[in-house]
């Protein structure tokens, strides 16, 4: 099964790309998605995530087709 | 009710007089118009800022935008709201946000004013990164959530 | 910082729009702009409205809208401010009131917005009679003093 | 001594007149102007005044040339 995992603002400086697509074998949760998808970077302090453009928790289930994304603090207005 | 994300310059005073004007079946029935205009500033924390790069997450930006204005208004007696956002390379005084809460009274115009701007800040996936004579930085203070009166 | 009484009819947002073209060489300096517009309803009480009459002192009236502006911008930190307000004979949907208050932050400009319109509410000298179906009739319903944050 | 006494709103259209002139042989208060001026007219509970186009409270003292107005509470904006 096949995932979408998009990063945002300086978390797609560091992690050095802002879209990867993830084939999974068995259904993750959002953090072992991160781990996945970024082996060597353990789970920043203030991640946010979110699931299908919703925010989610770390726990939360992702599933065939999902597309998930994380990203740092938000700073717009 | 009207939310948008836009990488053109916005004009407020032109935003706003076009939204007020497809209102026109609702004119006399609202009494107030509480508006919020953001602009960049050339200045923060103490250094002179050249240029602002706003990114975005296209799609959840505008979906967590319209949720916050249909949680306005269930909270809030209100006839209509707008909420516009640039997003991309903005400079100085031009114009990052512009909200406007039209309704009877003026309490719950101000009230989901200010609760649109504090939640769109503390929530809505937007990013800030300045561009100063030392080069660019993210900007990383975050808005703490508001809770209204 | 600009406090009118006129009895022309009011477009908002050229009035704004105006105002803000004289701060040009403060332009990067503020980072937040709130407003209020008060526009006249077609209803009140229950009834509908056909026209107002507002009634000013001259000479007294602006004077004391001259002196909430310096309260404000003694209270809060505020580049600058935007008082219009109409009189004479209005219709629904006419604007009654303008206000804006320029600042670096949102925090200010809101507070400050909001203390205008509720001390101008509560005191300054201007009166409303309403014209409807059963003829005309004072408004007296005084707005009670506003403590802000 | 020669004070101007105006009077506005519904008040205006109680008493009839929106400006009188007021002889007065001696300083008085805001409260006897209003009893000099209007005679027959108790001060209405919920009156304002104004001294020189300022709220006074109804002990202010009245001097020549002075111009005291009389309102009912305000109601723009």
């Amino acid at each position: 099964m096949t995932i979408t995992v998009k990063f945002f603002a300086s978390l797609r400086e560091q992690i050095g790309t802002n879209q990867l697509k993830l084939t999974l074998h068995t259904p993750l949760t959002m953090e072992q998605v991160w781990t996945s998808a970024c082996p060597n970077t353990p789970l920043p302090e203030y991640l946010l995530m979110a699931l299908n453009k919703e925010y989610v928790q770390a726990d939360a289930i992702v599933k065939e087709g999902d597309e998930v994304a994380f990203f740092p603090p938000v700073t717009g207005g | 009710m009207k939310i948008a994300v836009t990488d053109q310059p916005l004009n407020p005073w032109k935003e706003l007089a076009n939204h007020e004007a497809l209102l026109k079946d609702q004119a006399g029935k609202w009494g107030g118009l509480a508006t919020f205009i953001g602009t960049m500033r050339d200045y923060n924390e103490g250094e002179t800022i050249d240029a602002l790069w706003l990114e975005h997450y296209p799609g959840m930006t505008e979906n967590y935008l319209q949720r916050l204005a249909h949680t306005a208004h269930q909270r809030w007696e209100i006839v209509d709201t707008l909420i516009l956002h640039r997003v991309g390379q903005i400079y100085p005084a031009d114009t990052i946000v512009i909200i406007g809460v039209w309704s009877a009274h003026r309490a719950p115009a101000f009230e989901a004013c200010r609760y649109l701007i504090e939640e769109l800040k503390h929530r809505a996936p937007f990013w800030k990164q300045e561009t100063c004579s030392q080069g660019c930085r993210w900007v990383t203070t975050n808005t703490p959530p508001y809770s209204a009166p």
